[in-house]
């Protein structure tokens, strides 16, 4: 096995021989695919080298040293690689992988639905085998990006007389076909991050299933487990100064990965504008209102501390602690704490959102955003249940939807929008 | 009321209720809140004319219905549970009062009567820094000048100020706080843009606008007056909260996941328990501001009239209270829906939004707290005690 | 039927004629008893005169009017009166009613055990046939004068292959016996207000079990249901500065029946002293504090009129509205909102309790009586789900106490308490 | 610590632990509180000689281990665990702090090695009104006299006042704020019957008390020295609030009602779940005070000290996060208890008791808060925005 300094010593090698700024992005990306230092964790049968994790973080430490661009990681794509590296039949790996490293492909996640959100096994949009063909019919919701996807990652029940977890197939789905819609879904907060996608007999051939049919519960996981691991990685990116065409490109690639979390800094309540706006308003000498935003101040730091205990522990090869599951938890509370003491420092510009509002309405957008923080990526009732039964191992909920799927109570009308 | 309302009462909030649930529909109140005026007059003429709420508390002899502020908090908390949108708050409830508190006989009756039969609307530009009024918070001037007056200020966050036909201003002159009529031609308004589309704001520009002095008003009156639109707005708080709670229980009795209804999750069943507990306390609360004021000066002959210090203790706390359950019951109600419930298809975002815009009209829960306990502290002993 | 008038004629012109208040105590009642004024609703049969309950409070407004003392009201002695009553045989009621209504026996409780708190229908406490006698075994606990008491109400299980709620019966212990060791329970506040009993082999004769074997859960419901509306009954009576031997001697009983409830006020918060410590202290001139003051005011202000309103609803004949469930757990957060008001305005001398204390240790006994607040009287979990289930319609809990009782998971030992 | 603690500190962690299962268990606890000095002099030398706790934040030239203030903190939480009766926070936390802060190397050599030994028992005595220590709060008096000083005041809550040998005493005299010694002997204590008999208080009579001055106590020693104590004593709350969770989980899941386990209801799972977020949230402040700490001007080179408002600030934010989660576990545990968690009986009360006692000592939640803002708000630009 090579040494951490010699394979560093390639790396630098190979940009040194090939990193130009001024490349073509697919092109400069396909070949970093053929050369396995691109996704170097991922088996050289599949554009990678076969290398530790650690290793692969060796190697991007070089690439940001050089400035060089990597392969595409953001959005779905990654998720859909995980899954295809840990399921996918050695076709599939070949088929799609190079695609999502370049970049070309974009994916969409086709889990939620209206009827299971909070219960995602639960789904009940059908794939009926027909000939060489799964039919698909059905509904699902939250899917991000989904209007710029070609392919989807598919959970949909084909067995209804098997047990709920044991009657779903996980497939890869074509998005650009007769039988699939996309529509945008509009937030209270008016911006439309999501998508419904609707499916009237849309096909997928016999072979995109990943795994067997059944199965697609334990291929979720995979993917499921991927995104929760990256629930925590900063999203933005600061290579948009780089100088060179191939940067022009990438920005391209990150403004639609970006655009769902255009809001999402709102959802966190915008702890870094408190202390601003409290002396702007004069907040800060009000005895009362000081009291609010010190529970504030406490509450973030505390949380930001939290995280940071969970990250030391986890560098330090410690098993992780109960604070590595509050994460999710402990933003909520910041982000109602945050539009509280916002309220009552803005007071009625607080509201507005047009010309005459404070800070171009991004006050207003704050307390319509952040509901969402605790329910978006899991609720708080969800987060409560895995903190209660994983980590203290209280007794689990009694489970009522066991035996066959068609017999397990749910919801009469596939959507029911309240009121 | 004494603690129930009369079966008069009863009847009337029937006539109302099945009202607003023909004219407010939820599919209503999304089409006018997109608008700019926000409002149906065809439904604005009918429910002043022909159900009389705009004059329920309002003097026979103007045309109204003579009966008190337990009528109008009724008619508040109906339209709040509706989200009904229109210049009720504003005209009837805020400038209606206003005059009636500060204009002499001569000058009500030249402006009363068509408040109150919904032909003119009129709305009440008190407001130019943030929070509860006070005397020394207006920098809003009145001039006198020939047979009148001239205004200069600005008034912000003035509710329906874009829709009003007359203005009642507060301002200065040498001897202090006085209540003032401008004609809506003579100002500048500017509509905002809110978060809560159901209820509209402008602020209004009064650059030499000419006015009428109402003989009447003061420091005394300006405190009345929040003390009433204090209690109607608890009043539609506590109606939009009921909305909103009423929605939950329904919603998460239909909602199916895991096999079983999230009501029967008793994480849920706990909290939709201490929201019912949070909202009729809170509906006490309003309740009793309104009994108290229908005690008020305004409504009771001067002998048996509640000490104006209670008035004010029991509007206050019932706006800070209402305020603090109507929008927690909102956070919860979205909550409960789950991803549902923060779409713009759904309507509880409608409820929350009134629920936050509520929160800061008139000033904050904390503010108002304060103010109840002032007004607490400045009564006397034996009323004090008994509370 | 007589009129009201024709009633309320008959008690002056008896009281006029038998009133004394140099009387001896039970030789007063004996003569109510008797004559069947003190209990004007119960049947002729039994010390009463079958009236109506209206009516029968329209005779104690008239004996209100000549200060003449009444039957003996206190304690759990009512609540045995009630249950004979409604399910005693006529021996039974023969025997002990009447002196019930002089005072001369004192009843006490015995329906609680360690193990079953919330939930009493899970009585473990024995009750095994021998001959003509009940043999009792186990321990019960918070017997509210248990001390005193000659008598018992006693819930105990006879049959454990019966479903939980059919093994129960229901039976008068006498607790001046062998078998029946009562301890008194000291608080964590340092009062005793509660008993803990127990009972090795004590003896129950055969014909003392009220209705029939297995059907102690129904009559058990009648106690319960009876106790919880006289939960709202002010304990308070003004009657001591009336002269008169007659008083000196009911004065006794009622030291002996208000003995539990010394520290209660303290458990409520005390509220009524807010106002003054906020001056004393000069809280009421810190803003930060002002509004903590003022939250408890909305608080328990709110609370009162909700109980008003609930008084009011009732009086004038309607039907009970989600008010009337509510003041429970009302009382419970004034309690918690309270002490903390307290803590925060007394700072450190909100701990002493000796002669350095403010007001003799009541701040101090306050913030170490609230906690008991939210769970004596029935928890704040009992009364969400009793609010969630009753008033709101939602569903109720799943059982996992079905069947054989024997078969029912329990706590393993009798009494575990904690840590 | 860098966000975790070192295999040093965990190790050190693990024998303070050890100890104090054996030797300050619940019945120790029990039988201690009920006496009146509340301590075991045997365990007391152990831990102090044979564990070295006492001065494990301690110079090594003066007997003690040389480590900072996490060790310290660790110790801290440990006896907060176990509720540990004992002069620990008075003499080593809070005394011996104060010498070190305030005297010069003659002074310190001549006190700390018999406080750092535990042979010595000294106390600190601050408080005159409620609340955090600030120079305007005193009227004791220090006046020169001889070679010496004469003290004069009364010194009110001095935890473990009636233990002390020696008492280091804050007074002013015409340059302001002082630091003084006085021998126990020339003092009258008074012992104070507290709620919670776990933790001694005293008041303090100094009358005509001769005295001898530190050379370098002033207000911004004070300042630290508050920050000192309030650290210690975050550091003790999350450690009791810990035991209390633990007995919560512990609890629920042993005790059956309605045929299952109370730990299986939803509504006290999540209501766990909670609890145990608010904890974490708590611990990692009181870490992280105890580490910022660690590199203030006391244990730090000057040149990489931690700049003291952010001392302050994370200090007070460390005790007001502790206070509220110690109470509302408490609070949680004896509810999650039922009956039993109300009686004497049950250990659930010792620590209720301790929470409620350190809520107010050094100061109420809101009073650090408002400190803590002020920290913030003092601190160089770059430093607030990194938060």
């Amino acid at each position: 096995m090579q040494s951490k300094q010699q394979i560093e010593a390639q790396v630098r090698q190979w940009l040194t021989e090939n990193w130009d700024p001024e490349s073509n992005l697919v092109e400069w990306r396909s070949m970093l695919a053929q050369s396995g230092w691109g996704a170097a964790n991922w088996p050289e049968e599949y554009f990678g080298k076969g290398l530790s994790a650690e290793m692969s973080t060796a190697i991007e430490d070089v690439f940001a040293e050089f400035g060089a661009v990597g392969t595409a990681q953001t959005g779905v794509r990654m998720l859909a690689a995980v899954t295809l590296l840990e399921h996918g039949n050695h076709e599939q790996k070949r088929q799609y992988l190079k695609r999502i490293l370049t970049g070309e492909d974009h994916w969409c996640q086709l889990f939620s639905e209206p009827g299971s959100g909070s219960d995602l096994a639960g789904a009940t949009t059908r794939a009926d085998l027909d000939g060489d063909e799964w039919i698909i019919n059905g509904q699902k919701v939250w899917n991000t990006s989904a209007h710029h996807a070609n392919y989807g990652l598919l959970i949909a029940r084909s067995d209804w007389d098997e047990a709920k977890h044991k009657g779903l197939s996980y497939f890869i789905i074509d998005m650009h076909q007769p039988g699939v819609e996309v529509r945008q879904l509009r937030q209270m907060n008016g911006h439309a991050s999501f998508n419904e996608v609707f499916f009237t007999d849309a096909r997928v051939p016999r072979e995109n299933i990943i795994s067997t049919p059944g199965n697609g519960w334990n291929v979720a996981m995979t993917t499921l487990a991927y995104e929760r691991r990256s629930f925590d990685r900063s999203r933005d990116n600061k290579r948009s100064k780089q100088k060179g065409r191939i940067f022009v490109e990438l920005k391209k690639e990150l403004d639609i990965s970006n655009e769902p979390y255009t809001w999402y800094p709102q959802r966190a309540g915008r702890v870094d504008l408190i202390m601003q706006r409290a002396e702007e308003t004069g907040a800060i000498n009000d005895p009362v209102q000081r009291q609010d935003i010190a529970r504030l101040h406490i509450l973030s730091e505390s949380a930001k501390w939290t995280a940071q205990r969970a990250k030391a522990a986890q560098k330090a090869g410690k098993p992780q602690g109960p604070e590595g599951s509050l994460g999710k938890l402990a933003a909520s509370e910041v982000g109602r704490l945050a539009a509280r003491v916002h309220t009552t420092m803005s007071v009625n510009d607080a509201l507005l959102t047009g010309p005459d509002s404070v800070r171009d309405g991004v006050i207003a957008e704050i307390l319509v955003s952040v509901p969402a923080g605790s329910i978006a990526g899991g609720t708080d009732e969800i987060q409560r249940n895995i903190v209660a039964e994983r980590v203290l191992g209280l007794p689990k909920e009694t489970r009522f939807d066991e035996g066959p799927f068609r017999n397990v109570q749910r919801n009469s009308a596939a959507k029911d929008s309240g009121k | 009321m004494a603690f129930i309302f009369t079966e008069d009462q009863e009847q009337f909030r029937d006539s109302v209720s099945r009202f607003l649930k023909d004219k407010s529909s939820t599919p209503d109140v999304r089409s006018l809140m997109a608008t700019e005026a926000g409002f149906n007059p065809d439904v604005w003429v009918q429910l002043s004319q022909q159900l009389g709420m705009t004059g329920v508390h309002m003097p026979e002899d103007l045309g109204g219905a003579g009966f008190g502020a337990v009528e109008m908090a009724i008619v508040c908390e109906e339209m709040g549970k509706s989200l009904y949108c229109g210049p009720y708050f504003a005209s009837a409830v805020c400038a209606a009062s206003a005059i009636r508190l500060a204009a002499d006989s001569t000058q009500m009756e030249a402006l009363l009567p068509e408040i109150i039969a919904g032909e003119r609307l009129a709305c009440l530009a008190v407001s130019e820094h943030q929070g509860v009024w006070s005397d020394e918070n207006f920098s809003t001037t009145a001039v006198a000048r020939d047979s009148g007056y001239l205004i200069n200020g600005l008034k912000r966050f003035v509710v329906d100020g874009g829709n009003a036909d007359l203005i009642v201003v507060v301002a200065k002159d040498d001897t202090g706080v006085g209540f003032y009529t401008v004609d809506a031609n003579d100002v500048t308004v500017t509509a905002l843009e809110s978060m809560d589309p159901t209820r509209k704001l402008a602020h209004i520009q009064f650059t030499d606008s000419p006015a009428q002095k109402l003989a009447n008003g003061g420091s005394d009156q300006l405190k009345l007056l929040l003390d009433i639109a204090s209690t109607a707005l608890a009043n539609e708080m506590v109606g939009g909260a009921q909305t909103l709670l009423d929605s939950a229980l329904s919603y998460t009795q239909l909602r199916f996941q895991f096999g079983r209804s999230i009501a029967s999750f008793q994480a849920i069943k706990h909290r939709l328990a201490d929201l019912l507990l949070e909202l009729e306390l809170a509906k006490s609360a309003a309740y009793q501001a309104a009994q108290t004021l229908a005690s008020s000066a305004l409504w009771c002959a001067d002998g048996q009239a509640a000490h104006p210090e209670q008035v004010t203790e029991h509007a206050s706390l019932a706006k800070a209270a209402a305020s603090e359950v109507y929008l927690h019951t909102a956070l919860e109600c979205i909550q409960m829906h789950g991803g549902i419930g923060f779409t713009w298809e759904n309507d509880t975002h409608l409820w929350f939004k009134r629920a936050k815009s509520s929160e800061v009209l008139l000033g904050t829960p904390a503010q108002h707290r304060e103010r109840m306990l002032t007004a607490l502290c400045a009564q006397p002993t034996d009323l004090k005690d008994s509370a």
